[in-house]
């Protein structure tokens, strides 16, 4: 069983929430980032996920391992997809199990936000007029701090 | 030989996902990055991209070896 | 398809996740809420829930009109079981979707927290030294306000 | 008729759920928690419950008619 997980086939949810459903968790928050069609006045047609495989298998359990130092009862999984993507199609699902609610709303937040900063995945946008690549990829603007927050 | 990985804009605009170079001695990861584009000529983004040496995020003074994978990683849009 | 809903079978997640996507949700945030097994000291063997089942489900589609007011292009299914569960089984399941995820996480935490306020559904532990009904049932403590905050 | 609704502790100890007066012009909801008392014995938490009248939580000055269910709610621990 696979705790981080990145496929080109589709996410089954209640496989990802079975991971870390355990006797003694008592909460699961789970987040699902589906595809989006209207992104202000951008019509999307299609998405097109490419990752860095196994260094973003890596990242996605070195996610898994910062919520366990700050949440030491929790217990992550994360299945994101890449290839092509329809409207309304499952990109990630996240699922953390925790004892009590509050944790579980926490470091499943955390997961996602972090995603966002250290995982090589990238989306390229097939909007009805034209396509692009999200996150800036023209290199105007650098990271904040040079480098993701938290990478070393 | 180092192996050099591109994505998104990068590979796009470098018509692949993989690039080799040829090293004697170990070089720096800003040197690598150097040779890159006077291999392949200028991507737009590959001087804010994100560098990974062996699937880890690294600095431009590390150390390149024979045998190495650099990765060049744009802003990422996950999630 | 009931969007509020109290049942006496085991709840499939993933149709509560299917009443919220939509073309326009760019993300779910669900929280499952399972049996633990220990609570402090106490080992649970197995659980009971009763419900005054009409008004529960009135109240539960009154959080979602609490959420549509807080978060407008928020989408809410909940779906409580009742009936005795064992460990791990799952009790609730809500599913909040929304365009963008912040909305999706603050508004699936307060449907839990609300669920513990004012829906008239009630727990039985059966410990395996003993049994009782969770929340101050005898009557000791008072309400803070006389009686959940929110209720007019 | 008012049919008076019992949940959890309250049902448990009153050995049912449900229990009917008869009253013959409308009483406010604390008068039926009285005559409730009255016909089935003292409950532990009865005083502290929450009332609804038809489905809606109401306050004790709220007025009851004859075919209205009243409901006495303990504190909910659902979730």
């Amino acid at each position: 069983m696979k705790l981080y997980n990145i496929t080109s086939e589709p996410i089954n949810n209640q496989d990802v929430i079975d991971k870390v459903i355990h006797h003694n968790s008592g909460a699961v928050s789970v987040f699902i980032g589906t595809v989006r069609e209207m992104t202000d006045e951008k019509k999307t047609r299609y998405l097109e996920y490419e990752a860095y495989v196994p260094m973003a298998e890596k990242q996605l359990e070195k996610i898994g391992e910062e919520i366990k130092v700050k949440w030491p009862d929790a217990k992550t999984a994360i299945t994101h997809r890449i290839g092509t993507l329809q409207i309304s199609d499952t990109a990630v699902t996240i699922a953390v199990s925790t004892p009590h609610r509050q944790d579980a709303f926490e470091a499943s937040r955390y997961a996602i936000e972090r995603i966002k900063e250290i995982v090589p995945i990238w989306k390229k946008e097939h909007y009805t007029d034209g396509e692009e690549w999200v996150g800036n990829q023209k290199g105007t603007e650098s990271y904040p701090l040079g480098h993701p927050e938290g990478v070393e | 030989m180092v192996q050099i990985l591109l994505f998104a804009s990068l590979a796009q605009q470098a018509g692949t996902q993989k690039v080799s170079l040829d090293i004697n001695d170990p070089v720096s990861v800003e040197q690598i990055r150097s040779k890159l584009q006077v291999k392949i000529g200028e991507l737009k983004g590959l001087e804010t991209a994100l560098i990974a040496l062996n699937e880890e995020y690294v600095g431009l003074t590390d150390e390149v070896k024979d045998g190495d994978t650099v990765a060049f990683i744009p802003p990422v849009s996950g999630g």
